[in-house]
């Protein structure tokens, strides 16, 4: 594709224009198509773009996700829990591990007994907050090893049933992208089936053209042009409307954080942007290829 | 202007040759009738000349070029030289009557040439009323005129019409051959294929015409008797 | 639509179909427009029966979402918690209220102490349990109201964060639904200019063949019966693409839960084994209307 | 068989009248030329002979019937016992030149009819050995005898023709005259719109041919110079 020719067509000749009929149904049928897959491509975004951040947030939280306790007669809690750390500090995937403070505890617990309760004076176990490196640890091999080495170490893996949310996440993110990848391609064989469809309807056009010393390149034009400038102004409609609505989905606040933020956020919102005009790039070289090809086999 | 040397010409594979061993110079100011039963090749051997179909072997020299060596682009150029009526006459259905005729103007970038030039074109081949008619709006006879019209627009040095007159009565066919003689006094080369043997005859009568006939293949001279 | 008429297209007439030019960039078109829609369509309904799924679990889950503590001295625990169900009696949007046994008590403090506490040793507080009715109770109101009447009473609204959640997966849900419509009525409209293309590229065939006395039923229907095969067939093998895609989606198992399971489950598998008949339907409509329509202009 | 009646017809607003006062009686096994300068109104005037236009005022009959209380089926019918050349031969460009022919036959569910028919009349054309081309395959004199060969295929109660002969040789255009003729004399109601004056010479010397005139929008009787 050669970007000056690209260029050059949004300047117009109006006189090339007028030698190809001027509405047909293959225009209107490629200002639908990529208005539609527009709208589609602009929340395929959305969706994906909020998946993304929602797996990088809870991919965050899930970091500290995991707790020891070590339930043990009272004189062997400290030499169980340095047991414990060390176990820890050579398990793959625990980034570190640490024992919480008295303080730590009782705020822990506030919510079942109320500020008042005298950790010190009652028989609870130590906790061990583990933060993980990246992704997760065994949580199977470790009880393992746990079992044969701190025999009063229970694990909970609290952090449990939210990864598979964040895998989830990840998986939604993906899933948008495909539907774009596979948006974009349909876009593309649409606008070349159209324009295909316009030029053999138009294989009059093009023989008279030619019979009275019209080059190739003046009758191509015509189409590119057309075609083009439908793709483009398909798609800014279907992309603006499928923005307005995106913007229009109620915001749940900053309370609620977890999947309701589908609208685009700060930079983001040059993607979509981007959907005009890659529809108008898809359809000018589409048509551009079919227009020469098919020229080029007739006499 | 046009020349072919031993040109052969078959459609596909299959079947022998349609047309073997023309040759044929058209020098400027010449004015030739192709005649020959139906099927026999008219059409093919003005496709030949004007490079909308290149021959299976010999040579094809438009404008003192070899075909072989003319690219797509040549051909175009080359084309805005030659005025060429279809047998049938096929228009841009969207434009009107008038806007058909002075394509060949709007293609090449002339549009300015067009003027008082195309109004007494159109009043000769009798279309003035039907100027802003669109083309499927024309009878037989004036989808032809308008044809013939169109390639001569352009004053080309070189007109080739393929049964112009079919389907016009006897007084419009003189009209459009005293159009085609006018054209030829002025030097331009003027080659006609057509069945209709009086218009041959009367063409006789105001120019030098030599009369082309296809049979078996073969481009011969025809006899005096016509 | 006469469904008689529908269903003998299916049956075939060759010597109709014959006459119409058998293969047509506009056939293509609707082959691809109807098989990737049904795509976009079948992945879209998956998102949206999961988001739907996913918003009925968590509302279940959000039921019992609140617990009210109460810490108070050993003597007026009691009557305090009388106080407090009373009060709770007469919220709106709380369903039930219980206070928990000791063993329920117990169970839930296990992960932290181990199953040895003695709880009823311990200046424990007491829980209540609150199941909330429809939707969701005022929290702030009901504070109020408790800090006049029962002072010893801390309301714990766990479930506040996981609320947006469920509206999260209702408003995914709805954007599914909305989806699958705008890719109806696309489909629908891209098929329609189809035809229309193939009625207008294909004029002088038809021009031809009334010429030659073939009345509008016979013309129509060769059109009819021919973008109705595509749209079927490319729905068909649309549909079948995504579905085998939605199958290999990985499944999280059991413990997953929450967005991984994208799978259609159980009867929901019908759903998107109507998407290539509602495509059929659509097509046929569409066509007919246009040919019709079309043919009631010539002469 | 067909019948006018004091019939006027004018293309869209605007213009006058293009026909009026015509009143015309096509009786079984009748033979009529239709002649007059190109653009007079012949094509307009057999496409209201077919039903493809309705008249402006007036009435017409076909087979019988009153036009205006026709559908599109009773005319869709009514054209299955018509054959019509037109002016511009069009086919089903993928179908061969043999399907074509006998697309009236298929059309009307009657393809059993075709074997040694069809044979017959391509051979009589001199189109069996294009019976396998597509249309677009065709040079412009076979195009117009495959237009009339698909006219006939059916023995058509009714055969108008619109200049068959315009593309043609002259020997061909006597045969396919004479296949008219034939026609004619099984009791078929013939009518050809032609400029071919000899044409009309030839088939007077056959049959009792009358010849038509349009012109100042009416139909008049020629006189006995043709
Ligand atoms: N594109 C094509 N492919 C194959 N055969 C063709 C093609 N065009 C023409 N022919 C065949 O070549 C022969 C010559 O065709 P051509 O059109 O040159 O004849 P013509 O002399 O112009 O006849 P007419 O007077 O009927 O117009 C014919 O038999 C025709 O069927
Ligand atoms: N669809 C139409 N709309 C408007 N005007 C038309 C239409 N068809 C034909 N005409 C005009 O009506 C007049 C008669 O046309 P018609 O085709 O009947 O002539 P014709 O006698 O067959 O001529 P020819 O011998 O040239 O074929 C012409 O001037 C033509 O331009
Ligand atoms: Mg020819
Ligand atoms: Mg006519």
């Amino acid at each position: 594709m050669k970007l000056p020719a690209f260029a050059s067509l949004l300047a117009g000749d109006t006189n090339a224009d007028r030698v190809v009929p001027p509405t047909g149904v293959s225009a209107r049928l490629t200002l639908l198509v990529s208005g539609a897959m527009a709208f589609l491509a602009v929340f395929a975004l959305a969706l994906s773009l909020a998946s993304g951040r929602l797996a990088t947030r809870w991919g965050d939280e899930l970091a500290n996700g995991a707790t020891l306790r070590i339930s043990a007669p009272a004189d062997q809690v400290a030499a169980q829990t340095q047991a414990a750390l060390r176990v820890l500090d050579t398990t793959p995937g625990v980034g570190a591990a640490r024992a919480l403070s008295q303080d730590e505890q009782r705020a822990l617990l506030e919510p079942w007994f109320g500020p008042d309760l005298p950790v010190e004076d009652l028989p609870i176990p130590q906790l061990i907050e583990i933060i993980e490196s990246d992704g997760s640890f065994d949580p199977a091999g470790l009880r393992l090893r746990l079992a044969a080495e701190v025999p009063g170490a229970v694990l909970d893996d609290h952090a449990r049933w939210r990864r598979p949310l964040v895998q989830a996440a990840s998986r939604l993110k993906l899933l948008g992208l495909v539907s774009i990848g596979l948006i974009t391609l349909a876009t593309a064989a649409m606008i070349t089936l159209a324009a295909n469809a316009a030029l053999s309807a138009n294989a009059q056009v093009i023989a008279v053209l030619r019979l009275v010393g019209a080059t190739d390149r003046y009758i191509a034009r015509a189409f590119v042009r057309r075609f083009t400038l439908r793709a483009l102004t398909g798609a800014a409609v279907g992309t603006a409307l499928a923005m307005i609505a995106v913007a229009l989905l109620p915001d749940a606040g900053e309370t609620a954080g977890f999947l309701t933020g589908l609208s685009f956020v700060g930079p983001h919102w040059i993607w979509p942007l981007m959907v005009p005009l890659l529809a108008a790039i898809v359809a000018f070289v589409a048509t551009r290829t079919a227009a020469l090809r098919m020229l080029g086999g007739l006499s | 202007m046009i020349e072919l040397e031993n040109v052969a010409y078959s459609y596909g594979y299959g079947g022998g040759a349609l047309l073997s061993e023309l040759s044929l110079k058209l020098s400027p100011g010449s004015f030739h009738f192709l005649t020959g039963p139906s099927g026999a090749g008219k059409t093919t051997f003005l496709k030949l000349c004007y490079g909308a179909l290149r021959p299976t072997s010999g040579e094809v020299q438009i404008f003192g070029k070899d075909l072989r060596g003319m690219d797509r682009d040549d051909i175009a150029m080359a084309r805005r030289r030659i005025g060429v009526v279809h047998q049938d006459c096929q228009f841009l259905d969207h434009l009107s009557v008038a806007e058909n005729i002075a394509l060949p103007l709007a293609v090449s970038g002339q549009e300015h040439l067009a003027d008082g030039n195309l109004d007494e074109l159109m009043a000769w081949v009798g279309l003035t009323e039907r100027a802003n008619a669109l083309p499927a709006e024309l009878s037989g006879g004036e989808r032809q005129r308008a044809a013939l019209a169109r390639a001569v627009i352009m004053s080309p040095d070189v007109v080739l019409a393929d049964e112009p007159t079919g389907n016009v009565d006897w007084e419009m066919s003189q009209r459009l051959l005293t159009l085609l003689v006018e054209l030829n006094r002025m030097g331009k080369t003027i080659m006609i294929a057509t069945h209709d043997l009086s218009l041959i005859r009367a063409a006789k009568a105001q120019v030098q015409a030599r009369v082309l006939r296809i049979s078996n293949k073969r481009l011969q001279l025809a006899g005096a008797d016509l």
